[in-house]
C-alpha cells in the first residue's frame, strides 16, 4: 500500500473517529443537560448540514479541479461572492421582488454563466500573463468585496437585495441544489480518475512537462480547471442565494468565509472531491451541531463553539499535517514550442 | 545494418537553435538509419540534447530542416513528433509520480468506451508489448510510479514511447541513473529494439557506451557537429579527442608528502536516509591530514547520506565522528562550519549557490557567522565583497564581475567559485561531493589542481564521485561503497577501472589490489 | 430609501401611536427601483453637484443650497440593515421632505475610526451629526467637547454635562418585551393564517440573534421576560447566527428552533434577520419583525410576519432635524427617550394580519404597556446590555 | 506525503521570486501601472454609473492629501498599513505565507489594551506612570503577537501543517476568541457598548505636529523606526541573511547552516512580533480601549497586499502603505462628500492589487508601446 493510500485511509479513519467522538460528545452533552438526544440529533439538523455544506462543497470542487491542474485559485470566495450576487440580480431582472421558480433556476444557471466569463478574465491573468496565484486570487476576493454590493447598491439603491425566492424543497424538505450538488460530487470523481481528463488534469499539475511530450497542451487544460472552478464557486455562491433567498452585501456578505472554508475542505479532503464534499459535510455539520445545542439550551458560548470547525483544521493538519499538494501548484507552464 | 534503397529514419539539416545570443547548435547536419542505433556524443552543454529537443519538436529550430522516413516534416509539438513516430526517453523522467504505471503509459493517448477510460484495453496493449520485449513493466502497472526505482521508471518511459508507436526512440543519457546492471539489461533492451526495426538516437558522455552499443556515432562540440564515424572503425582515444578537442591523458597526479595525523575520524555510523532506514550501515573511516580518501560508489548506494551525516546536514542514527579530538556527533551544521568542515555539495544548482543571488551575496553562504565577515551578527559587507573578489581572482572565475548573479554563471564557472568559497573558510577538512558534476574540461582540470595543492598543504580531503577517473586520478586511497557499506578500500596504483566497477557492483577481488589486510567487509578505511 | 413622501407627510400629521406603523414603515417600501442617490441623500452642501439630478425624487428642489444640512454616521452594522440604522435615515428622509434639509450618509463600519470620522465630519461644517449606535459614545466624549459650537445627535446613549448632545435612549428592552408578550400569547393561541399554523399544544417560543453581544443579549432576556410575563410556562429557545449579515445563518438558527417545536420566532438579527422570516415561512410558522414594520420592509415574508415589535427612530431624528431647522436644538439637547411611556415603542400588526390576530394579543399588549406607564413592570436587562 | 507543504513552498516561492527578479525600477513601474489603471478603470465605473469621474478623482487627490487633515488621517491609515505590510514582508520574504497578521495584530491589540489595564492601579499616575504603561503594553503586545505567530511555526515546522492554512484558522480563532473576553471576561461593565476598560488618560501619544486625537507623530516615528530596523536586520544581519537566503532557496540556507525549521519558528515570531507591535500603535494611538474585533479593519489582509505591491522590500512596503492609507482616506472623505458607493474604493483596490501580481501584463504594454523593451 503506497504512503499516499495509508493517509489516505487515515483520513478515512479520522474521519470516523471524528463522527464518533461528536456523537459521543452529543450523548454526554444530553446526559449532563438532560436533554433527549433525538431532540438534538433531528432529521432538520441533517438537511440543514447539508444544506450548509452544499455550498462550501461546490466551491471545494472547484478549487480542487484547479488546483489539481497545478494553479491555486485562492480567489474562491470573490468568484462565490460575484455568484451570489448574479444570481440574486438575475432573479430580480427576471421576476422583480417575485420570481418565479424557473426564474431562481435561470438565475443560478446564469450565475454560472457570468461567474465562469469573470473566471475566463482571472484565468487569462493567471495562465497567459502569468499572474502570482496568491496575489490574483486575494485580489479578486477584494474585487468582489467591493463590486458586488456596489452593482447591487446601484440596481437597488441598497448593497442587499430585497426579498427574492428561494428554492423549494422536495420531498424531506430536502433541497435540490443538494441533491444536484451530490451528484456533481460523484460525477467529479468519476471524471477525476476514471476519464482521460481527469488523468489530463492530474498529469498538468504533477508534472506538466509529461502531459506536454503526451501531446496534450498544459495550458488548455489548466484554462479549463481554473474556468470551471470559478464557475463552480459562482454555482457554491448562487446556490447560497437560492437557499437564503436574497443576497446581503453588507459588511463580509452573506458568503462569509465559505470560500475560504471550501478551500480547507479539498486540502482536508486530501484534493479528493468525494473527501472534499465529506469535509465541507463534516464543517456543515459542526456548524448545525452548534446551532442545535443553542437551541436546545445547551450552555456553550455560541462565540466559542463556533471556532471548533477552524480549531478542528489546525489539529487534524498538524496530526495528519500531510496533504499531498500536486507538485507544480503556482508554476506558470510554458511550454517550449 | 545500412540499407541504401531504405530513405534513412531520420535526417536533420543544417539545424541551427539560437537562445538569445548563444547558439546551441550550429547547422548541424545529422542522419539515423533505419534500423541502427546512433549514439550523439558531446561533453555537457554541446548540444546533444538541445538538438534532440528540436527533433521531438520541443524546440523549433531557427534554421534548417527535419525529414523523416523520407519526407521533410514540420515538428512543432511533440504532438506532431509522436505522429511521424518519434518517441523520446528524457533524462528527467516525464512521469506523474501519483498516478500509476498503466495510466502513465496511456496518458495523453488512453482508449475510451464511453467515455471512460477503458483500462483493460489499456491493460492489454501495454502487456503485448512487455511480453513482446521481455519488460517487467506489466509487473507492476498499477503501482504508483513514485515507488518504483529508477531503472523501472525508465523502463517504463521506454513502453510508453513504444505504446505510443514510436518507430524512432531518442534516449537522452539513460544510462546516467542506473547501477551497471540496470545499463547492462538497457542494453539488452536496445538490442532488441533494433531488431525489431526500430531505430534508435543514443545520447551519451561515454566513449565505452557508445562504443558497445552504437553502429553510428556522431560526436558535437560547441553546439557544432564534429563528425560522424562508424563505431567499428573508431576507439576511445579518437572518441575523446573529438570531443574535447585536444588528446586527454587520465593520467594519475604524483604526490609527495606523506599523510599526517587522523583529521576525520567516523567510527560505526549508522544512518537513515530518504528512502528509508540503514542507508549508511556501520562505516568506519578515517581521513589524515594530507590525504585524499576518495570514495567510489553507484549513485544511491550511502554515499550521499554519508557526507550529509559528516557535513551535518542529516542527523545519524549510531555511530561518532570526531574532527581531530573533537567529537562532533551531535554539533549542528553551522558548528561543524565553524569548527573547520569545508563541503562542495552535490548540488551546487541549489546548495552551494542561491541562484538569484550576486556573487558577492554568495560569497557569504556558509560564512554567517564567520569573522571577519560577520561580527556578533553584523555582517561587514565590504569583507564579504573582498572576499569574492578574492575568489574570482585566485579561482579565474569568468566572467570576474562580483555584481553578477550567480545563475548568469556556466556550470564550471559556479563551481570554481564554490571551491574557492570553501577553500576560504580555512578548513581542516575538506568534503567534495562530485566536485566536477556538468563541469568543463578546462574547470575539471583547475578543481582537481587545487584539490591536489590543497592536499600538499595538508588538508584531509574526503571526495565523492561517481567519475572513477576522478577517483583514481585524485584518491590517496580509494573506499568503495556498495549498499550502505564500505566493501573494500584499495589503492588506486594498484586498481583498475574494471576491478573498481567489479567492487562497486558488488563483487569482490583478489587480495593483491586490497591495501593491507582487511579482516571482513566492514573495511577500515 | 426614498421615502414614500406622500405617505411620510400624511403620516407625520397624525401622531397617534395606533397608526404609526406607516410611519415606521414608510421609509423602506420602496427600495426597489429607487436611485442610489436616493439611498444616501440627494447631495449635500460642500458642492458636490451629483445629487442635482435625484434631487427631485426626494420632493426637494432646492439642490445643493439647502438652509440646514445633516450627517448621519451609521453603526458598525452600517446602513443598509433594513432595520436600526436604515430607520435612522428614515427619520432624515422624511425631513428632508418636510423642510430645506439635506442629509449626507457616512458609513463607519470600524468603531476605531469613529473619533476621526465624527471629527471628520464636525469639519465638513454640518448642521447636526447624527451617530448612530452606543458605540460611538466614547468617541463623542471627546468630540463634543472638541467642538462646542456642533450640534450633535448621540442614538443609544447620552453624554452626560454636554449641552450640545442630543441623546436618545430607545429602549430596546422595553421593544422586546413587547415581542415576547406577543409571542407569548400566540404560541398558545390556536391559530392560522394562509399555510402556516401554530401549535397550541405546546408554548415554544424562538429568538435568533445576530452577534452574541451584550446588546442583543439585552434584547433576548428582555424578550425572555416578555414571554413569561404572559406565560410562565413557556419556553423560549434561543440561538445567535453570529452575523448581523449571513441570511442563512438565522435561518439554519430559526429552522433549529421550529423544529424543536418553536411556532412563532423573532429575531434581533438585523439584515441576517430575512433568514427568520424565510425559515418561518417555510415551515409554516409564524414570525415577528423588529424596530420597524417588516411586514412592509420584507413584503414577500408579510404571510408569516405576525407583527413587529417597533421603535420610532426616525421620528427621533426627525424631530431632532427639525429643532435644527427650527433653531431650536436647545430643547432636545440631554437625554431624550424612546419608551412606551413616549409612545414611541409599540408594536404594529403584520399588514396581512390587520384585524386577524385574536383578541388576546391587544389585550395583553394593552397591559403590557400599562404596565410600563406606571413602572409595575421591571427589567433585567436596561436598553443596551444587562 | 511528507513533501507536500515543502512543495506548496516550492511553487509559492518561486511566485514570489518572481516578484522579486524584477528590478527596482521595474517594480516601481509597475507599481504605478497598476495603480494608475486600476484607478482609470474605477474612473470610468463611475462615469458608466452616472457619476461624474472627474469630481470623483478630485475627491480622491483631495480626500487623501488635500487638507491638512487629510493628510493625517492618510498618515493615520498608512501607519498601520506599513506595520502589518512589513510583518507580512518578513514572513513572506523568508518564504513562510503569514496570512495570520490580521490575527496577531489583534491579539498583540488586545494584550496591550489588557495590560495596561489590568497594571494601571499599581503605577503612579501622571506621565511618568503613562509612559511606563505604554511601554509595558508594548512588550506586551510584542510579545503576544510573536507568541501568537510562532503557533503557526511550530506547527508547521514539527508538525507540518501548512501555514497558510493555520494562519488564517488562527485569524478566525483570534477574532472569535478575543471578541469573547471582550464581550465578557474583560468587557467593561459600565459600558454599553461591546468594548474594554478605557486604558487610562496618561496612555496616549502626545499630540504634536498633527492636530488629530487619533495620529501622533510618535507612532509615525515608531513606524519609521520599525522599517529602518526591519530593513537593516535583512540586509545587514547574519539573522536577515538567514532569512532572506531561506526565503530563496531552503536547500541553500540549509547548507550554509540554517536549521529550516527553527527558522520558520524565528520568522514567524519576529514577523508577529511587528503585527502585534502594529496593533499595541493602534489600541494606544487610535483606539484607547478595546472592542470587538470583528469590527477591527482588515489591516492584515489588505498587509498582503501591501507587502507583495513593495516586493516585500519593507523599504517598498512605506510608498505602498501611503498608498492604501491614501485609498482609506480618500474613502472616508468621499462618504461624507459624495453619492458614489464607497464599495467601488474597495473595487478599486482590488483591482490595484489585481494588478500588481500580472507584471507581465505591463511588460507586455510596455512592449507594444514601446516604452520599455524589456525583454523578460
Amino acid at each position: 500500500m503506497s504512503v499516499a493510500d495509508y493517509a489516505q485511509r487515515e483520513r478515512v479513519q479520522l474521519a470516523g473517529a471524528t463522527v464518533v467522538a461528536l456523537l459521543i460528545a452529543a450523548a454526554v452533552f444530553t446526559f449532563v443537560f438532560d436533554i433527549a438526544l433525538e431532540r438534538l440529533l433531528t432529521v432538520g439538523f441533517l438537511t440543514r448540514s447539508l444544506e450548509m455544506a452544499t455550498p462550501i462543497a461546490l466551491a471545494a470542487i472547484g478549487g480542487l479541479y484547479a488546483e489539481k491542474s497545478g494553479v491555486f485559485n485562492i480567489g474562491l470566495e470573490g468568484f462565490m461572492i460575484f455568484g451570489a450576487f448574479s444570481a440574486a440580480a438575475t432573479m430580480y431582472l427576471l421576476g422583480g421582488t417575485s420570481p418565479s421558480q424557473l426564474d431562481v433556476w435561470l438565475a443560478i444557471a446564469i450565475a454560472v454563466l457570468i461567474s465562469a466569463i469573470l473566471t475566463v478574465f482571472f484565468a487569462v491573468l493567471l495562465i497567459h500573463f502569468k499572474a502570482d496565484q496568491i496575489v490574483a486570487g486575494l485580489a479578486v476576493w477584494f474585487l468582489g468585496l467591493g463590486f458586488a454590493p456596489f452593482t447591487a447598491a446601484i440596481i437597488w439603491g441598497s448593497r442587499s437585495s430585497p426579498g427574492l425566492e428561494s428554492i423549494n424543497s422536495l420531498a424531506f424538505g430536502q433541497s435540490p441544489l443538494v441533491v444536484l450538488t451530490v451528484i456533481v460530487v460523484l460525477a467529479s470523481w468519476v471524471f477525476l480518475y476514471r476519464t482521460k481528463y481527469g488523468y489530463w488534469i492530474q498529469a498538468a499539475g504533477e508534472n506538466p512537462e509529461a502531459l506536454d511530450t503526451a501531446g496534450v497542451d498544459v495550458n488548455r487544460v489548466r484554462y479549463a480547471t481554473v474556468i470551471f472552478s470559478g464557475a463552480m464557486a459562482g454555482l457554491g455562491g448562487a446556490v447560497l442565494l437560492a437557499h437564503a433567498g436574497n443576497f446581503v452585501g453588507t459588511g463580509e456578505t452573506m458568503v462569509d468565509g465559505r470560500g475560504w472554508i471550501g478551500i480547507v475542505a479539498y486540502l482536508f479532503g486530501n484534493y479528493n472531491p468525494i473527501g472534499a464534499a465529506a469535509a465541507a459535510l463534516l464543517f456543515g455539520g459542526l456548524d448545525m451541531l452548534n446551532v442545535q445545542f443553542q437551541t436546545v439550551g445547551i450552555e456553550v458560548s455560541a462565540r466559542l463553539v463556533n471556532l471548533l470547525p477552524y480549531a478542528a483544521v489546525i489539529v487534524v493538519l498538524t496530526a495528519w499535517g500531510k496533504t499531498r499538494m500536486p507538485s507544480s501548484v503556482g508554476e506558470p507552464y510554458e511550454s517550449e514550442d | 545494418m545500412t540499407t541504401s534503397n531504405v530513405p534513412p529514419a531520420v535526417r536533420l539539416e543544417g539545424i541551427t537553435k539560437r537562445f538569445g545570443d548563444v547558439v546551441a547548435n550550429d547547422d548541424v547536419d545529422f542522419t539515423l538509419e533505419k534500423g541502427s542505433i546512433h549514439a550523439v556524443l558531446g561533453e555537457n552543454g554541446s548540444g546533444k540534447t538541445t538538438l534532440m529537443s528540436v527533433l521531438y519538436g520541443l524546440y523549433d529550430q531557427d534554421e534548417g530542416e527535419i525529414v523523416i522516413d523520407g519526407e521533410p516534416r514540420a515538428v512543432e509539438s511533440p504532438r506532431d513528433a509522436m505522429a511521424a513516430g518519434v518517441g523520446m526517453i528524457h533524462q528527467h523522467f516525464q512521469l506523474v509520480e501519483t498516478m500509476t504505471v498503466l495510466q502513465n503509459i496511456v496518458l495523453g493517448h488512453e482508449p475510451t468506451e464511453n467515455g471512460l477510460v477503458d483500462e483493460s484495453a489499456a491493460r492489454d496493449d501495454v502487456e503485448e508489448i512487455c511480453s513482446r520485449y521481455d519488460f517487467d513493466v506489466d509487473e507492476f502497472l498499477d503501482t504508483r510510479v513514485e515507488e518504483l526505482d529508477l531503472g523501472a521508471q525508465q523502463r517504463v518511459e521506454i513502453v510508453k514511447s513504444l505504446y505510443r508507436g514510436a518507430e524512432i526512440l531518442i534516449l537522452d543519457e539513460p544510462t546516467a541513473v542506473l547501477t551497471p546492471q540496470e545499463v547492462e539489461s538497457l542494453m539488452a533492451v536496445m538490442n532488441d529494439l533494433r531488431a525489431d526495426g526500430r531505430s534508435l538516437i543514443f545520447i551519451s558522455h561515454k566513449l565505452d557506451e557508445a562504443l558497445g552499443i552504437a553502429d553510428d556515432i556522431t560526436v558535437l562540440r560547441d553546439g557544432e557537429a564534429i563528425g560522424t564515424v562508424r563505431a567499428e572503425d573508431t576507439d576511445e582515444q579518437e572518441l575523446a579527442r573529438m570531443m574535447v578537442g585536444r588528446e586527454v591523458l587520465f593520467d594519475r597526479l604524483s604526490r609527495e608528502a606523506e599523510p599526517g595525523d587522523p583529521a576525520l575520524e567516523v567510527e560505526e555510523l549508522w544512518m537513515s536516509g530518504d528512502r528509508g532506514r540503514d542507508q549508511v550501515q556501520g562505516v568506519d573511516l578515517t581521513v589524515r591530514e594530507g590525504e585524499i580518501l576518495g570514495i567510489a560508489g553507484v549513485q544511491g548506494n550511502g554515499q550521499s547520506e554519508l557526507v550529509e551525516g559528516i557535513t551535518g546536514l542529516r542527523s545519524v542514527d549510531d555511530g561518532s565522528i570526531r574532527l581531530g579530538n573533537e567529537e562532533i556527533t551531535d554539533r549542528s551544521r553551522r558548528a561543524r562550519i565553524e569548527s573547520g568542515i569545508a563541503y562542495i555539495p552535490e548540488d551546487r544548482q541549489t546548495e552551494g549557490l542561491v541562484q538569484e543571488y550576486s556573487l558577492v551575496r554568495n560569497a557569504l553562504l556558509g560564512n554567517q557567522t564567520v569573522e571577519p565577515y560577520a561580527t556578533g551578527g553584523r555582517i561587514d559587507w565590504s569583507a564579504v565583497k573582498d572576499h569574492a573578489e578574492e575568489i574570482i581572482e585566485e579561482f579565474d572565475v569568468q566572467p570576474p564581475t562580483v555584481e553578477n548573479d550567480a545563475e548568469s554563471l556556466s556550470g564550471g564557472n559556479q563551481q570554481k567559485f564554490i571551491v574557492g568559497r570553501e577553500i576560504g573558510h580555512d578548513p581542516d577538512v575538506m568534503i567534495a561531493a562530485h566536485p566536477t558534476r556538468g563541469v568543463d574540461i578546462g574547470s575539471i582540470e583547475f578543481i582537481h589542481n587545487r584539490l591536489i595543492e590543497l592536499r600538499e598543504e595538508g588538508l584531509a580531503i574526503l571526495v565523492v564521485s561517481s567519475k572513477l577517473e576522478e577517483i583514481q586520478k585524485l584518491s590517496d586511497r580509494i573506499a568503495v561503497m556498495y549498499e550502505g557499506e564500505f566493501v573494500d578500500v584499495v589503492d588506486p596504483e594498484r586498481v583498475t577501472e574494471e576491478e573498481l566497477g567489479l567492487l562497486m557492483t558488488g563483487g569482490s577481488l583478489e587480495d593483491d589490489v586490497t591495501e593491507e589486510t582487511e579482516t571482513d567487509t566492514e573495511a577500515q578505511a | 430609501m426614498t421615502p414614500d413622501h406622500k405617505g411620510a407627510k400624511s403620516s407625520r400629521g397624525e401622531r397617534t401611536s395606533l397608526n404609526r406603523r406607516t410611519v415606521l414603515a414608510s421609509g423602506i417600501t420602496v427600495i426597489a427601483g429607487t436611485t442610489v442617490a436616493g439611498c444616501v441623500g440627494n447631495g449635500n452642501g460642500n458642492g458636490d453637484g451629483n445629487g442635482d439630478g435625484n434631487g427631485d425624487g426626494n420632493g426637494n428642489g432646492n439642490g445643493d443650497d439647502a438652509e440646514t444640512n445633516v450627517a448621519i454616521i451609521s453603526s458598525p452594522a452600517g446602513f443598509d440593515d433594513n432595520a436600526f440604522n436604515d430607520n435612522a435615515v428614515e427619520g432624515l428622509a422624511e425631513a428632508s421632505n418636510d423642510f430645506d434639509l439635506e442629509y449626507t450618509t457616512i458609513e463607519e463600519t470600524e468603531e476605531a475610526q469613529y473619533e476621526s470620522i465624527q471629527a471628520d465630519a464636525a469639519q465638513s461644517g454640518y448642521d447636526l451629526i447624527v451617530c448612530v449606535g452606543d458605540n460611538h459614545t466614547d468617541p463623542l466624549h471627546t468630540n463634543a467637547e472638541q467642538y462646542p459650537d456642533q450640534n450633535w445627535m448621540l442614538i443609544n446613549n447620552v453624554i452626560d454635562g454636554a449641552d450640545n448632545v442630543s441623546g436618545w435612549i430607545e429602549m430596546n428592552n422595553e421593544m422586546s418585551f413587547l415581542a415576547g408578550v406577543v409571542a407569548g400569547v400566540m404560541t398558545q393561541e390556536e391559530f392560522a393564517h394562509e399555510d402556516s399554523e401554530t401549535n397550541p399544544d405546546e408554548s415554544v417560543v424562538g429568538f435568533v440573534g445576530g452577534e452574541d453581544i451584550p446588546l442583543i443579549n439585552a434584547f433576548e432576556q428582555s424578550y425572555i421576560e416578555g414571554v413569561e410575563w404572559v406565560n410562565d410556562d413557556a419556553e423560549v429557545l434561543t440561538g445567535y447566527g453570529g452575523s448581523f449579515s449571513d441570511t442563512g445563518a438565522a435561518n439554519d438558527v430559526a429552522e433549529s428552533q421550529i423544529d424543536d417545536g418553536a411556532d412563532i420566532v423573532w429575531h434581533a438579527a438585523s439584515a441576517a434577520g430575512a433568514g427568520a422570516f424565510s425559515a418561518a415561512q417555510d415551515n409554516d410558522r409564524f414570525a415577528l419583525g423588529v424596530d420597524v414594520d417588516q411586514s412592509v420592509t420584507e413584503e414577500q415574508y408579510q404571510d408569516v410576519i405576525l407583527g413587529s415589535a417597533v421603535k420610532a427612530l426616525n421620528e427621533a431624528t426627525y424631530d431632532v432635524s427639525e429643532a435644527v431647522v427650527n433653531g431650536d436644538f436647545e430643547s432636545v439637547v440631554g437625554e431624550q427617550n424612546l419608551s412606551i411611556a413616549q409612545g414611541s415603542i409599540d408594536f404594529v400588526v403584520g399588514q396581512a394580519f390587520d384585524g386577524e390576530l385574536p383578541d388576546a394579543v391587544e389585550q395583553n399588549l394593552e397591559d403590557a404597556k400599562d404596565g410600563f406607564e406606571n413602572d409595575e413592570i421591571e427589567l433585567t436587562c436596561g436598553p443596551t446590555s444587562c | 506525503m511528507s513533501s507536500g507543504v515543502g512543495r506548496l513552498r516550492t511553487g509559492l516561492d518561486r511566485a514570489a521570486a518572481k516578484m522579486l527578479d524584477a528590478t527596482v525600477l521595474e517594480r516601481i513601474g509597475i507599481a504605478i501601472g497598476s495603480t494608475a489603471l486600476a484607478l482609470l478603470i474605477g474612473l470610468v465605473i463611475v462615469a458608466a454609473s452616472g457619476y461624474d469621474p472627474i469630481q470623483f478623482a478630485n475627491q480622491l487627490v483631495v480626500g487623501s492629501f488635500g487638507s491638512e487633515r487629510a493628510i493625517a488621517r492618510t498618515l493615520r491609515y498608512s501607519t498601520l498599513f506599513v506595520l502589518a505590510g512589513v510583518s507580512v514582508a518578513i514572513a513572506f520574504r523568508a518564504g513562510v505565507f503569514n496570512i495570520g497578521v490580521q490575527g496577531q495584530f489583534i491579539v498583540g491589540g488586545f494584550a496591550t489594551v489588557v495590560s495596561i489595564v489590568s497594571l494601571a492601579p499599581y503605577l503612579p499616575d501622571g506621565t511618568i506612570g503613562g509612559v511606563a504603561l505604554m511601554v509595558i503594553g508594548t512588550i506586551a503586545a510584542i510579545v503576544a503577537g510573536g507568541l501568537y505567530a510562532a503557533l503557526p511555526g511550530v506547527l508547521k515546522a514539527y508538525g507540518g501543517a501548512n501555514e497558510i492554512i493555520t494562519t488564517i484558522m488562527l485569524n478566525f480563532i483570534a477574532i472569535g476568541f478575543v471578541g469573547w473576553l471582550v464581550a465578557g471576561r474583560f468587557g467593561d461593565p459600565e459600558a454599553t457598548a461591546t468594548r474594554t476598560e478605557r486604558m487610562p488618560d496618561t496612555v496616549g501619544f502626545p499630540s504634536v505636529v498633527f492636530d488629530d486625537p487619533n495620529l501622533s507623530i510618535v507612532g509615525i516615528l515608531v513606524t519609521v523606526v520599525v522599517v529602518v530596523v526591519v530593513a537593516a536586520v535583512m540586509t545587514r544581519t547574519s539573522f536577515g541573511y538567514d532569512m532572506v537566503t531561506s526565503g530563496y532557496q531552503e536547500s541553500a540556507a540549509t547548507y550554509s547552516g540554517v536549521d529550516a525549521k527553527r527558522m520558520i519558528v524565528s520568522t514567524m515570531t519576529f514577523s508577529g512580533m511587528v503585527a502585534g507591535l502594529g496593533g499595541a500603535i493602534f489600541a494606544i494611538m487610535i483606539q484607547g480601549y478595546f472592542t470587538d474585533p470583528s469590527g477591527i479593519g482588515n489591516y492584515g489582509f489588505d498587509a498582503i497586499a501591501v507587502s507583495l505591491l513593495a516586493a516585500n522590500n519593507p523599504l517598498g512596503v512605506v510608498p505602498a502603505g501611503l498608498l492604501f492609507g491614501g485609498l482609506e482616506s480618500s474613502s472616508s472623505h468621499i462618504q461624507i462628500n459624495s453619492d458614489v458607493p464607497v464599495q467601488l474604493i474597495d473595487g478599486i483596490v482590488g483591482l490595484v492589487v489585481l494588478f500588481v501580481a500580472v507584471p507581465e501584463l505591463f511588460r507586455m504594454i510596455a512592449r507594444r508601446t514601446g516604452l520599455g523593451g524589456e525583454s523578460r
